[in-house]
């Protein structure tokens, strides 16, 4: 169960990857973002953890429907372009993919002799660190590149749910405000006018 | 101490005769009626009785020069070798004061060719420093190397030395220095072809635009000065480059010094007879001849020992 | 001493920010003075010093990093109350900026003094984020630009770090548990961690995103131009403030690598350095303006400062790091008067001031300026000494000596190349140009006195005992 | 901190003999000076400095002064900013003297163990120790000759002296390069004690190679300060040279010669100190009444100047190393220690040492006329210019400090044999056995050579004989009491001008010329023809500029390349505006993937793939497509 969702997460964030359309990306990261909360919630479920159950919880709640909602609000109000062509062409974005997924688990090889359970996780939120960087370089709009931090955000995620089974509350709850925090900077950001970076 | 003294004043009597041999002999070679032998005198003691023009542009070392040319070339008479076996003779001084000595000579020369603000003073100063710059390392390097092959940096001591062991195994560095010096005493001497110093046109002067305004005592001075650099080289050239004769009695040793004299006086005549002048700057080809050769005695010396 | 006590001072200022009477102007600025009254009470308590259990220790190298912040804030708030003379400043922004001040304190003080990866990594990223307004609090097209380009670059660093925290924190939950975030305990067991290359991997990625965040290689540029598109006391903020809570983070976690696997370490900190460092001493070579000549300088400075601490001379980078974080913020202050004239003039620019206060501010900039390409009596002078010292002495304990000091030789080279910049830069402030009459305020005066008092303290015997001390 | 050793208070002594008239001669000019505070300032802190350089006992001490030194001078070149031209001297400067700065301070670190309160002798263990010892000497060798201005790090002298205030000058040239000396001696005795012969060879070429090079350059110059500046390259090479023999005969276990060719060298560096201080006070005073540099504009200010004009010529007679002058005495030991060298056995000092005799000989007879050149055309003849004409002698504090410096020079022509004793002290000092007793057997007045049949000097028996009948003569000249007339010098019937005297680059000329392949100078020459006769012309301008070969080849192409590689990096630099998302991604990779490859399990294959990988890697994302 854990590595399907795993493998769905994956899958919604190269997706997102090639998407051209805005709305199509907020989707994409809302499914990714989902993917994320029921992983917290199936491993917290089997681990009896409460704390990892809450954390399941909060993602679908903030990442999976508050902030693509919040984003999609902003889009409106500022008319964000909604025509999102990554800069990289798709030719050679089929071939970084897969390369940056035998890169990763290359990585980690080493790892899997010193640690016996969750050395592909590791490498799959390393790959999922950078298929979120990739985001981000393959667009100039403003959007998709806080979407890009938020997949990353998501990737970090990944890594503190299946490689250490959740992370202490205390910090959990202070990613969540600074997640929060980030989002009314970002309103307020765009409130004077809207830019092209 | 006493042969010492006659000797020296023997040297500084001497100085100008030499020079007028020199004027005679080529006059004879060239088939014109030659002056007098004792020319050099006479002018001697005319310009003496002379009244001094002293140049209105000139300063204080038009008055002091003349004789801070002289008295450096007088101290060095001092230092020479001796001529006849149990003389006195200051052993030690050795070439880097010798050229030293002669250099301050030179140095006031060209101070005092500068300070008359004449066109020719300048110019011949100008040629002295260039033709005295390359001059003094080649003579430093070849009495160096001659004094270490006789055992002695002492000039004096070398001398002696040489005449009583001839160092046979140096014979090829010996050589190169002594034709090294040789070419360093026509040219710091001012003789044909490094200087003319019959002529005075401005292309060929060298020596004589230096002093084209010294008149009376002061010229006097110059000239004396002149013939005494003669023949300190000249008598360096026979004590360290003619090495015989020492051993004989005192009078044949005499005699047989002051026939190396003029027999370089004569070789020195034939020479300028037979070349021309050279052009200013042809001079280093010459110069360079004997800075190669001293540098090669010094050098030979050194590494190969021979 | 507890929280409440450190974050007062903030919470005043928070607060205030919302009054909208002309006096708010001095209670903010006084407030801010007030920040430093609690830390010094800090630094004269014994340490280690618990703070909120085991997450807020208080130390005597987080205590040193957090007074010379205070000092600096201290200098900021003074250049604030004169910015408006030299630049277009509404209230409202005034208002503004100190609110999100008051922001950046507590996520400084958070993260400066936590003993805690987590609570480090929340302290930064709230800095980081209160920041992002401050550089907006200037209304221009470029402002705004570079605030949008801080807000995802900053975002990406933080995240780096993020990840960084869970991987080395992954590697060590085995033996520790969830108390494996702790640095102090980390820093016990680090030799007992069963998967250093994952330790190590963690903390890679979270020297990148640090480094990212100082502007070291390939980010030399960034910083630089929100330096140069926002106001110059947010410049000051950013070299002075900004970058220790970095480098705090920096000093505890290699101090943990350090036990875990020191040649790597080494081996990454100095290529990675060297790189900074070459990159940018030729783009010093060829910056044409205050703003961006300071930045870069800084990040040559910072990149210093982690060599030397990667290098075993704790004592180095700590006395550099101070000089650093005075010099800095008072150049930037400066740079308000020296651009009076144009943005761009670097000649002329410590020509035209009049009167006594003009003399002793052209002096002291003068001072400054060369202070910062470690002449003596500079304390960097004295830490580059023993910092080079230190890698030297690294150097000859290692296999590879001779190449060690060919990288040392050529990082002597690349820093004689800002040498001779600002060298060049100096003369040509002093004595070319034209002179153009530009005026002084007491508040910048007095900043700058501060600053250079503070230099002068860091000389001090005591000053350089209690620097030892902490190393 | 501090010691106070034989060494330290021969180069106190030193610096306090070349200060202290430079103080008066500093007051005098100070009038001449617009930021009076700025100047004394500097000025005081400059000589203290050398001072805490000279006694410092540690390496921290040691560098704090030695950089405090360098500010200071750097600041005093700045005093009088007269355009760009000081500008560029001051930053060459002090880039310079950074450079140097740069490997002293890897010497030091090296040799301390980063410890830099240790004392000297503390690192001498431990530079024992170290596995490069040449390495050592080589910083040790940059660090100072930078300082002290060989060849090939001699480039900013002509730039820097003649830009400084005329007593900045005389410091900087006559003690500052000294201080660098005193680093020599220290270090290489207290730390880097047991040399190679190689060491000693290479400071025996560096200094040939500096002698000749100053002082062909010096030819050429026209700058007044300019060419003294090229004559403290010169001398610092004839110091070297002496330094060499030291060293050389010190490896092969030579001890007396060694210290013998050692105090030549310490003598020299007392007499380049003293009537270098003086040439430049001289030539300030001409400078302060005249207000050009330019040698071409001088002349004829004997008259006006005599004060001047006797103090130069006493200096420039020393310089020149003409007996019986300080400056012939120790140009003489540095000869004789390198003759003593004839009987040693070895290939590459038997072709080393002739070659830096021939370097010296050459030297001298270049460096009389470079003077003769420097005090004809400034002193002698007729004014050049209207500046000329106008000069008056300078203010009694200046002439006061000129004529001190004077007194300095001759103390060192009369006592030398009380000075050559104190040198020798500090040879004692050093654990060598005295040979002052082997230098004068028989009273003060010869002076010997160590080596084996070596030559003698009797300088006080040559200056009392010289002035002696030089004496009698001008005695026996006003007993005859010549009649004299004054009359205009001859200038074949035309008018005496001072146009028609030679220049001083005429007077160069025919040098110029034979080192023209060295030189390689740019000459411009402006004729105004009359009626395109080619030999007819109204009016006409030469001048002669020569770049030194080694900047040109040297400096300029560093700075060309310095250029290119800050061009490169800056545009590449500049991707970050757009792409710094890719630049994070490609760091990440690349650390991450070298953390594998190093880190983890080495093979060069990992290594090549990782190489190619990131250059696509940077490709793609980075660079991209060109449009």
């Amino acid at each position: 169960m854990v590595d399907f969702l795993i493998g769905l997460f994956l899958a919604s964030l190269i997706v997102a990857l090639f998407t051209t359309r805005l709305y199509r990306l907020l989707l994409w990261y809302s499914m990714n973002s989902l993917m994320l909360g029921l992983l917290a919630l199936v491993i917290g479920d089997s681990l009896d953890d409460n704390a990892m159950i809450l954390t399941g919880v909060m993602t679908i709640l903030i990442k999976a429907i508050g902030i693509p909602y919040i984003l999609k609000n902003l889009s409106q109000k500022f008319h964000f372009v909604r025509q999102i062509t990554p800069k990289i062409k798709v030719q050679y974005a089929i071939m970084l993919v897969p390369a940056i997924l035998v890169f990763t688990f290359y990585l980690s090889e080493p790892i899997t002799h010193m640690m016996h359970t969750h050395a592909n996780y590791v490498a799959i939120s390393i790959s999922a660190l950078f298929l979120a960087l990739l985001l981000m370089i393959e667009h100039r709009n403003v959007a998709p590149k806080i979407i890009g931090f938020l997949s990353m955000e998501n990737a970090l995620f990944l890594l503190g749910i299946t490689a250490t089974n959740g992370m202490p509350m205390l910090v959990e709850l202070g990613i969540f405000f600074d997640l929060l925090m980030a989002i009314v900077v970002i309103n307020l950001l765009f409130h004077k006018e809207e830019l092209q970076v | 101490m006493i042969l010492y003294c006659i000797t020296i004043t023997l040297l500084i009597l001497l100085a100008p005769l030499l020079l007028s041999y020199i004027k005679v002999t080529k006059m004879l070679l060239l088939f014109k009626r030659p002056i007098s032998l004792f020319q050099g005198y006479r002018n001697f003691s005319k310009l003496m009785h002379k009244e001094t023009i002293i140049s209105k542009e000139a300063s204080a070392i038009t008055h002091y020069a003349p004789f801070l040319v002289l008295s450096p070339l007088l101290i060095v008479l001092f230092f020479l070798p001796p001529v006849v076996q149990g003389s006195y003779y200051v052993s030690f001084v050795d070439a880097f004061t010798i050229t030293g000595l002669i250099s301050l000579s030179t140095f006031f020369l060209m101070l005092l060719g500068l300070d008359s603000a004449s066109a020719f003073g300048g110019m011949g100063s100008s040629r002295e420093a260039f033709i005295s710059a390359l001059v003094e390392p080649a003579m430093v390097l070849t009495i160096f190397s001659v004094s270490l092959m006789a055992g002695n940096l002492g000039v004096g001591q070398a001398g002696v030395n040489l005449s009583e062991h001839f160092p046979k195994e140096h014979m090829a560095s010996f050589l190169f220095s002594g034709i090294s010096f040789f070419i360093l005493l026509i040219a710091e001497n001012g003789r044909i072809p490094v200087d003319n110093p019959e002529t005075h046109l401005e292309l060929t002067m060298v020596h004589e635009a230096m002093i084209l305004d010294l008149t009376g005592i002061y010229l006097a001075i110059i000239e004396t000065a002149a013939s005494i650099k003669f023949i300190i080289f000249a008598s360096l050239f026979a004590a360290l480059f003619m090495p015989f004769g020492f051993e004989f009695s005192i009078p044949i040793a005499f005699l047989i010094f002051i026939f190396k004299l003029f027999f370089i006086a004569t070789m020195v005549a034939l020479l300028e007879v037979n070349t021309a002048k050279l052009r200013l700057f042809k001079i280093p080809n010459l110069l360079g001849l004997a800075i190669v050769f001293a540098f090669l005695s010094l050098i030979t010396f050194y590494v190969l020992g021979a | 001493m507890n929280l409440t006590l450190l974050l007062l001072p903030s919470i005043i200022m928070f607060g205030v920010s919302f009054l909208k009477s002309d006096r708010a102007k001095y209670i903010l600025a006084f407030s801010s003075f007030v920040i430093l009254l609690p830390i010094v009470e800090l630094f004269l308590l014994p340490k280690p010093y618990n703070i909120l259990g085991n997450y807020l220790v208080a130390d005597n190298l987080d205590t040193y990093v957090l007074f010379l912040s205070s000092i600096v804030g201290i200098g900021v708030t003074l250049s604030l109350l004169t910015l408006d003379k030299h630049v277009k400043v509404s209230p409202n922004a005034y208002r503004k900026f100190y609110r999100f001040f008051a922001i950046f304190w507590v996520g400084l003080i958070f993260s400066i003094l936590s003993n805690h990866m987590g609570i480090y990594w929340i302290g930064l990223e709230l800095a980081t984020l209160s920041t992002v307004y401050m550089i907006k609090t200037n209304y221009t097209p470029a402002a705004h630009k570079e605030a949008w380009n801080y807000m995802i670059v900053g975002a990406i660093a933080v995240s780096l770090i993020l990840f960084g925290i869970i991987l080395m924190y992954a590697s060590a939950k085995p033996i520790l548990g969830e108390s494996a975030m702790e640095f102090n305990l980390l820093l016990a067991h680090a030799k007992e961690i069963p998967s250093p290359f994952l330790f190590e991997i963690g903390f890679a990625i979270a020297t990148i995103g640090m480094f990212v965040k100082m502007g070291f290689f390939p980010m030399n540029l960034w910083l630089a131009n929100i330096e140069r598109a926002s106001f110059y006391p947010v410049a000051a903020l950013f070299s002075g403030i900004l970058e220790s809570a970095v480098i705090i983070g920096f000093f505890r976690f290699s101090k943990i690598a350090m036990e875990v696997n020191y040649n790597h370490l080494f081996l990454f900190v100095f290529v990675y350095t060297i790189l900074t460092i070459f990159i940018v001493s030729f783009l010093i070579y060829r910056a044409k303006d205050f703003m961006r000549l300071f930045s870069l300088s800084g990040i040559e400075h910072m990149a210093l400062v982690v060599i030397f601490w990667v290098s075993g001379a704790p004592f180095a980078a700590l006395l550099h790091f101070g000089a650093h974080a005075f010099l800095k913020p008072a150049l930037f202050l400066a740079t308000g008067v020296l651009e009076s004239n144009g943005k761009y003039k670097i000649a002329g620019a410590l020509r035209g001031y009049k009167g006594k206060k003009g003399t002793l501010f052209w002096f002291l900039i003068s001072l400054f300026i060369l202070a910062i390409i470690s002449l003596p009596p500079s304390p960097m002078f004295f830490s580059e000494l023993y910092g080079f010292g230190a890698m030297i002495n690294r150097a000859k304990q290692g296999d590879h000596i001779l190449s060690m000091l060919v990288a040392i030789f050529l990082l002597l080279t690349l820093l004689s190349i800002i040498f001779y910049r600002f060298v060049a830069i100096y003369q040509s402030m002093k004595y070319e140009g034209e002179t153009q009459e530009k005026k002084v305020y007491t508040s910048e005066l007095f900043a700058l006195i501060l600053f250079a008092i503070s230099l002068m303290a860091l000389l001090l015997p005591t000053s350089l005992t209690y620097l030892q001390s902490i190393a | 901190m501090f010691q106070f050793d034989t060494l330290s208070l021969i180069f106190v002594a030193l610096i306090l003999l070349g200060a202290i008239p430079n103080i008066f001669y500093s007051s005098g000019y100070l009038p001449h000076i617009q930021r009076k505070l700025h100047y004394q300032l500097h000025y005081f802190a400059f000589i203290f400095s050398m001072l805490g350089v000279i006694v410092s006992a540690n390496a921290l001490v040691f560098l704090f002064f030695w950089e405090l030194m360098s500010l200071t001078s750097w600041q005093l070149i700045l005093t009088n900013v007269q355009g760009k031209s000081t500008i560029k001297a001051a930053r060459f400067y002090f880039i310079m003297t950074h450079f140097g700065f740069l490997f002293l301070l890897l010497f030091f670190l090296i040799v301390s163990d980063g410890e830099l309160e240790i004392s000297f002798s503390a690192m001498k263990l431990i530079a024992s120790h170290f596995t490069y010892p040449t390495l050592l000497f080589f910083f040790l060798v940059l660090g100072f000759l930078s300082k002290a201005g060989a060849v090939p790090l001699h480039v900013w002298l002509p730039y820097a002296h003649p830009e400084a205030p005329s007593p900045v000058s005389a410091l900087m040239s006559g003690v500052m390069l000294k201080v660098a000396i005193y680093g020599m001696f220290r270090f290489l005795f207290d730390v880097l004690y047991p040399w190679p012969l190689e060491w000693g060879i290479l400071i025996l070429s560096l200094g040939a190679l500096s002698a000749l090079v100053g002082v062909l350059y010096a030819l050429s110059e026209h700058d007044i300060k300019a060419l003294l500046a090229n004559h403290s390259i010169e001398n610092i090479g004839i110091i070297l040279i002496g330094f060499g023999m030291g060293m050389i005969f010190d490896t092969l276990h030579l001890k007396t010669l060694s210290t013998f060719a050692f105090i030549a060298a310490l003598f020299h560096t007392f007499n380049h100190m003293s009537f270098k201080s003086l040439l430049f006070m001289s030539a300030g005073a001409i400078l302060h009444q005249t207000h050009t540099k330019n040698m071409e504009k001088y002349g004829g200010l004997i008259k006006t100047m005599p004060v001047t004009a006797f103090t130069f010529l006493i200096a420039a007679i020393s310089i020149s190393a003409l007996p019986p002058s300080n400056g012939f005495l120790s140009e003489w030991m540095i000869f004789q220690s390198m003759l003593s060298s004839s009987h040693i056995d070895n290939t590459s000092l038997k072709l080393a040492i002739p070659f830096a005799i021939f370097a010296l000989a050459m030297t001298g007879g270049l460096a009389i006329a470079c003077f003769v050149k420097a005090y004809g055309i400034t002193f002698l003849g007729l004014h050049r210019s209207t500046n000329a004409k106008h000069a008056k002698e300078v203010n009694p504090l200046m002439q006061s400090g000129m004529i001190m410096m004077t007194l300095v020079v001759l103390s060192l022509m009369l006592f030398t044999p009380f000075y050559i004793q104190w040198f020798d002290k500090v040879f004692v000092g050093l654990h060598r056995a005295s040979i002052y007793a082997q230098i004068f057997p028989d009273g003060i007045w010869n002076m010997h050579s160590i080596g084996i049949s070596g030559g003698i000097v009797s300088p006080l028996i040559l200056l009392l004989s010289l002035v002696g009948i030089t004496a009698l003569m001008l005695f026996a000249y006003r007993i005859f009491n010549v009649k004299t007339r004054v009359h205009h010098t001859w200038a074949c019937g035309y008018k005496t001008s001072p146009k028609t005297q030679y220049s001083a680059t005429g007077f160069a000329g025919p040098i110029r010329r034979f080192f023209n392949w060295l030189y390689k100078p740019e000459e411009h020459l402006v004729k105004q023809t009359i009626a395109g006769h080619k030999s007819k012309f109204s009016s006409s301008h030469y001048e002669v500029h020569v770049k030194p070969l080694f900047e040109k080849i040297f400096y300029d192409n560093i700075a060309k390349f310095i250029n290119y590689t800050s061009y490169w990096v800056y545009r590449l630099a500049h991707f970050e505006q757009t792409r710094y998302a890719a630049m994070i991604f490609n760091i990440m990779l690349v650390v991450l993937f070298s953390y594998r490859v190093f880190a983890h399990d080495f093979s060069w294959a990992t290594f090549v793939l990782e190489f190619f990988v990131m250059m696509i890697s940077v490709k793609i994302l980075i660079i991209g497509d060109k449009k």
